[in-house]
């Protein structure tokens, strides 16, 4: 299945030792002696749509030694809730969720234990069509909607500090991605602070920027994980392993941006061109890749932290190095190491 | 006659065994901790954020706004299946002119609207009322026309023959014929009230229960959430319960009531 | 004959009733003067019923033509009457209160007053549900007086009362008939009972009027030869029907006053 | 007799004025650009859509795994809602211990329990047969139950007095008297039924047709949104008009029915 | 008497009965023998029906106590039939089925059987609905007499039937008994009924057993002096009460066999 390249030297120097590392197994039988991946079942979530499950499939990359079972998400909040239930062992969000979840009782029953680069594009706050509002200070008093406790939210304090204005100058209305859009292009709120799919589309409905978030956000994409999978040596293998493949994904929808866009405008409903455009907008901007730099995601999201408990959304004390686990740290740098 | 003294104690003790031991079973399986806080939380601790939030008003001021616009829209909505109800199940040609169209209305999940009602009539408090009223209106509307076609023809006949008019023939025949069903109408759409009002409360709102829940939700905080659901069960108990004395108190005259 | 005469006059022509395929009645004629007092007998099932809500506007005909006071009859006629054979009393409403629906004005005290005709005076704050049989026949019955009607149609009004109360009842219905000279049609399979309150006796036999006879008799009547007359020839007419029956007379030997 | 032709004719039209109005106002509104076509697509629009998703074979798909969503939670609360309204309505020992309890639960509106299902019953199916299974419950119940309670006590004394034991006493008095009341029952279980699996496939689906509709909103196409819409409508009027038949074929002896 | 018993024997013992406050029935006593024939009469609201509704453990006593072969009624007993003053049809079962549910096994041919005793073999595809009054009492007849019961407790049975269908029911019923020997307790407003089918007649005023009486005659039972001296004796006992009665009597000179 062309994935099986990098994984000899991996296994020689890993597998002995901490029998945690197995990527992409299916090829090599000494893996399969140190560890059973057959009897794994690695719970993925995704957000929006299938992304990952068609995406795998169509790179070639679904065929794991373990079995992995998708859920769709409609945001990553609701994938960290399912992860606090115990139902799904890998999930994916923007800095935020994480930050919140980890309020929970039991600390939300999670750690991030990698971080993706990927692109800050599509994350606007745009107004609708024949707005007289020219910039982020002229919607002091005005009703802006925005998408509660995801980078929206993060994105739209900070555009209103730069302009001099606090959160309680706007009327802020917390929507759903669908309702904000819906209610963006109906006119019955002044502007909306959004992401992905809502941007483009708002766009496509006469909607336009009024400031972007490309140069607030970082562009960070964490991935978390229980503690229970960190400490079973067999996920916490299959995650390893489904993580490179999830690199070699990226890689792959780089080098074959026009079957990808195709994949993604038949899912998500919308023009061939218009898909293929925002990925290679994307990728021109900010590649979607691994990180292994630890210290620079964590930075980055304290940042967050700090400037949401400073709207007296967070408890202000909170030191996000606790919600990371460094376990992943030795074999994602491998994987970043052998990538490049 | 034996039995006569012991029954009643039964009785009255019944309905309380179960829920007690409901209770008792969740105090004992997240005391001891067989069942993670996270999972459920303490009944000790639901009551502590309940009175916390007590104290602070926070929760009466909530429950008053949803309230507020649980009930608005059960008037409106209610009132006007009603009224059609009445209309049609009176007037045969109204009938054929809207029942089916109505009955083909009803069976879109109102909450499938969202959308649409969020385009046309916004976020604010028109769409929620807009959203509980279509909730609210179909309960009363079928069960107000279901009511008087299944009045006994053999009443409706002796009221004409005995010269009740209109308005006579609805006061006297239809309206306490249909009482019973159209009083089940209205436990259906208190029902539907609450159910409309919690999800309706996650679009744009900062206020009131579904809102609350939502937020809770958001932060994990499981004690709110159960709270959040003890709070609806209440409020549907005491719109219920009214809904019954309305019952006991308007159908003395039917036996299956009055022995209740 | 009553003094005033204000009752319908009522003009049946060439009436046919059939539910689905069978016949019940067929080309029955029939007119009715202005506050007569009609009685139609009749074995169960011969069409009584059927013929008094033809009258009532309750039901077609399938054939013929119904007039009232020379109009047809469409739907319900604004003064007249049913008592039908069910007692039909609204489970919602008191004693009292259902005979007030039927009163002029709701009126409370002539619905009292009629409560107090029938015996009843002390059940009016009852609901109909605890009353006995008869006694929910009465309140119908008192129902349907209290009405003032220019026609009144009683569908077996005192089948479920004892001979004493019968009696009573009797002569209640003949006083108001007397009093307010409404036209009256009374179904009954007790022919004494025809006998006693009609001034013409109608038997339904085979979908048809098989007799149409008048007595002719002062009132009050009393149960002299000729009641005795009238009631003879009626009943032989009603039994000397085939020899089963005639048989039946034979063995049993009673007079069938029943 | 005069109006006995024309009758019929104005009935069958009848019905179908509305409908037309709408569609006709639908169209001409949006096709003159009135309505815009971001508040309202036109017609032809969603047919288009409609016929487009019908052949690429979404649609069929979507639909039929909501169908199997939809009817097995059906079968399932609604099943064990009737029996329990059977066992309810005939036992009072069983009826003093459980329908509080169950009327105590009824009032919590089941889309609040979202949260919890979820941390019990994870994000797969079963938490969504869960959700149906729950919403489909109570109108089962609660109709059984009014219905068996609502049966003519003289004709129960009849049965009895007949030496009908138990099971005769179902087959033939209690299911016959109390099945007008429990095909109701099954016209709200149905609506509730599809209500909820609307709110039920946002959840961690990702297919179904609450997903397509959730999936067109994210999209904001308004086309998909309203075809979405139509099609609910479609699969309510669908098993309502099963419903009635059931209704029209089990309830011939009741004038009320047979005459319609 | 009829050739075989295998009728209940009853026992009732200062039974008295209220609603509410108000009394209907207080310290009646009466023994019952294996297979009689008791016929109950009085006027309406006397408390007939409560008394049936109480020997059939359909409603208990406010004091006293009634054994049904010595066993205190507490609720239905297994082999005690009752016909209702109404005729109680399921609504939802066709005539012929609404005979089927009381007959052994449910036996489809002995309830057409029934059906054809009462005269309506040819009704049995129907609702109960679209039947006459006298119709309906008939099929709820044909019910309880298919049920072979062992205490039979008919309430008014043939009160909307005309005199001829009502003679043939009396036979039916009086064979019947005869045949199968079950205890029969009839409520009847009507004396000469009551004397042409009873051993024994039970007269309930204020609540009392007011008169008892044994009827020995032959049966079937002519309308011969015998007859006509019990039932000028019960009349006498049931009208002679008081002046009002005893003058409406003078003024209307019938006999009161209605
Ligand atoms: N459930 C009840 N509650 C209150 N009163 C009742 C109830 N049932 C019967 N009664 C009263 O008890 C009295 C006797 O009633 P019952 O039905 O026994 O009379 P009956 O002798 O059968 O009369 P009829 O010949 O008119 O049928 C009546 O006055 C009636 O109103
Ligand atoms: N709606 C109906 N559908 C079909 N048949 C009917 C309907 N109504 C009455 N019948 C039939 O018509 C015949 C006459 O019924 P009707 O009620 O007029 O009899 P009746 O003379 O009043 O008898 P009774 O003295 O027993 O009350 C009966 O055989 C009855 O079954
Ligand atoms: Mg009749
Ligand atoms: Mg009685």
């Amino acid at each position: 299945a062309g994935c099986g390249s990098n994984s000899g030297s991996t296994e020689d120097s890993k597998a002995a030792t901490t029998a945690s590392s197995a990527p992409l197994a299916g090829s090599s039988d000494e893996a399969s002696t140190s560890i059973d991946l057959s009897t794994v079942t690695l719970r993925v979530g995704q957000t929006g749509w299938s992304n990952l499950e068609l995406g795998f499939k169509a790179a070639g990359l679904s065929d794991t030694p373990y079995k992995v079972q998708y859920s769709v998400f409609q945001g990553g909040n609701l994938q960290l809730e399912a992860m606090a239930a115990g139902n799904i062992d890998l999930g994916s969000t923007s800095e935020i969720p994480p930050l919140f979840a980890s309020q929970a009782a039991n600390g939300g029953n999670f750690k991030i234990i990698a971080s993706f680069e990927s692109t800050t594009l599509n994350q606007e706050l745009v107004i609708p069509k024949g707005s007289s509002i020219k910039s982020v200070a002229d919607l002091k008093g005005k009703k802006v909607a925005y998408v509660n406790a995801t980078t929206a939210h993060y994105f739209l304090a900070k555009m209103l500090e730069a302009a001099g204005l606090s959160w309680s100058d706007i009327e802020a209305v917390p929507l759903s991605t669908s309702d904000g859009l819906s209610a963006l292009i109906s006119g019955k709120v002044d502007a909306l602070a959004s992401y992905g799919n809502a941007i483009i589309s708002a766009h496509q409905n006469g909607a336009t920027e009024l400031a972007s978030a490309k140069d607030i956000l970082s562009g960070n994409f964490l991935y978390e994980t229980t503690p229970e999978a960190i400490s079973d040596p067999a996920k916490h293998a299959a995650i390893v392993d489904y993580l490179t493949r999830l690199n070699k994904f990226y890689a792959w929808t780089r080098s074959n941006q026009q079957q990808w866009a195709e994949i993604t405008a038949a899912n998500t409903k919308q023009p061939v061109e218009q898909a293929l455009n925002t990925l290679k907008l994307g990728e021109a901007q900010q590649p979607s890749k691994l990180s292994s730099d630890f210290e620079k995601a964590i930075a980055s999201q304290q940042e967050v932290a700090d400037t949401l408990a400073g709207l007296g959304l967070l408890k202000s004390d909170l030191d996000v190095s606790s919600i990371w686990s460094r376990e992943f740290e030795e074999e994602l740098q491998q994987i970043t190491a052998e990538s490049e | 006659m034996k039995t006569s003294k012991a029954k009643p104690y039964f009785q009255r003790v019944a309905p309380w065994i179960i829920p007690l031991l409901i209770l008792l079973a969740w105090q004992t399986l997240t005391g001891t901790g067989i069942i993670a806080n996270n999972v459920l939380p303490q009944p000790l601790q639901v009551l502590n954020v309940f009175i916390g939030m007590l104290k602070s008003g926070e929760l009466l001021t909530h429950i008053g706004i949803s309230s507020r616009r649980a009930f608005s829209g059960f008037l409106i909505g209610g009132g006007l299946g009603f009224l059609l109800g009445l209309i049609n199940g009176f007037w045969r040609t109204a009938e054929k002119l809207t029942d089916s169209s109505i009955q083909m209305i009803r069976t879109i999940p109102h909450l499938s609207l969202i959308p649409l009602v969020i385009i046309w009539f916004g976020i604010e408090e028109p769409a929620k009322l807009i959203l509980v009223s279509l909730g609210v209106f179909f309960p009363m509307y079928l069960n107000t026309f279901h009511g008087i076609r299944s009045i006994d023809p053999g009443l409706i006949e002796m009221g004409q023959v005995y010269g009740l008019k209109r308005f006579s023939l609805y006061l006297h025949i239809f309206l306490p014929g249909a009482l019973p069903s159209i009083l089940v109408g209205v436990r259906y759409a208190l029902g539907i009230m609450w159910l409309t009002l919690i999800v309706a409360e996650t679009v744009a709102a900062n206020s009131g229960l579904g809102y609350m829940a939502m937020n809770a939700r958001e932060f994990f905080q499981m004690d709110v959430i159960v709270l959040s659901i003890l709070i609806y069960a209440l409020l549907g108990k005491l719109s219920d319960s009214a809904a019954k004395l309305l019952e006991k108190w308007w159908l003395q005259w039917n036996p299956n009531y009055a022995s209740r | 004959m009553p003094q005033t005469t204000n009752g319908s006059h009522i003009h049946i022509h060439q009436v046919s009733k059939q539910f689905d395929e069978h016949p019940v009645l067929t080309d029955v004629n029939v007119t009715i003067e202005q506050g007569d007092f009609i009685a139609i007998v009749g074995r169960s099932g011969c069409g009584k019923s059927t013929l008094l809500r033809l009258i009532a506007g309750l039901d077609q005909p399938s054939a013929g033509s119904i007039q009232l006071d020379d109009q047809n009859v469409g739907t319900m006629h604004e003064d007249t009457r049913v008592l039908f054979q069910e007692a039909r009393l609204l489970p919602w409403k008191r004693v009292l209160d259902n005979v007030r629906i039927a009163a002029a004005g709701n009126d409370k005290t002539s619905a009292a007053e009629a409560l107090a005709w029938v015996g009843l005076e002390e059940r009016g704050g009852d609901w109909p549900r605890v009353l006995s049989g008869g006694q929910k026949q009465r309140v119908a019955l008192a129902r349907a007086l209290v009405s003032r009607p220019r026609l009144l149609l009683l569908d077996e009004p005192l089948g479920a009362l004892d001979a004493l109360t019968r009696i009573e009842m009797q002569q209640l219905i003949e006083r108001l008939w007397l009093e307010q000279g409404f036209t009256a049609i009374l179904v009954t399979h007790d022919v004494s009972e025809a006998v006693t309150l009609a001034d013409r006796v109608l038997l339904i036999e085979d979908g048809k009027i098989a007799m149409d006879i008048k007595v002719s008799m002062a009132r009050p009547r009393e149960r002299d030869s000729t009641f005795v007359y009238y009631e003879n020839h009626i009943l032989d007419r009603v039994l000397n029907r085939d020899a089963r029956e005639t048989e039946l007379l034979q063995s049993r030997k009673m007079t069938y006053s029943i």
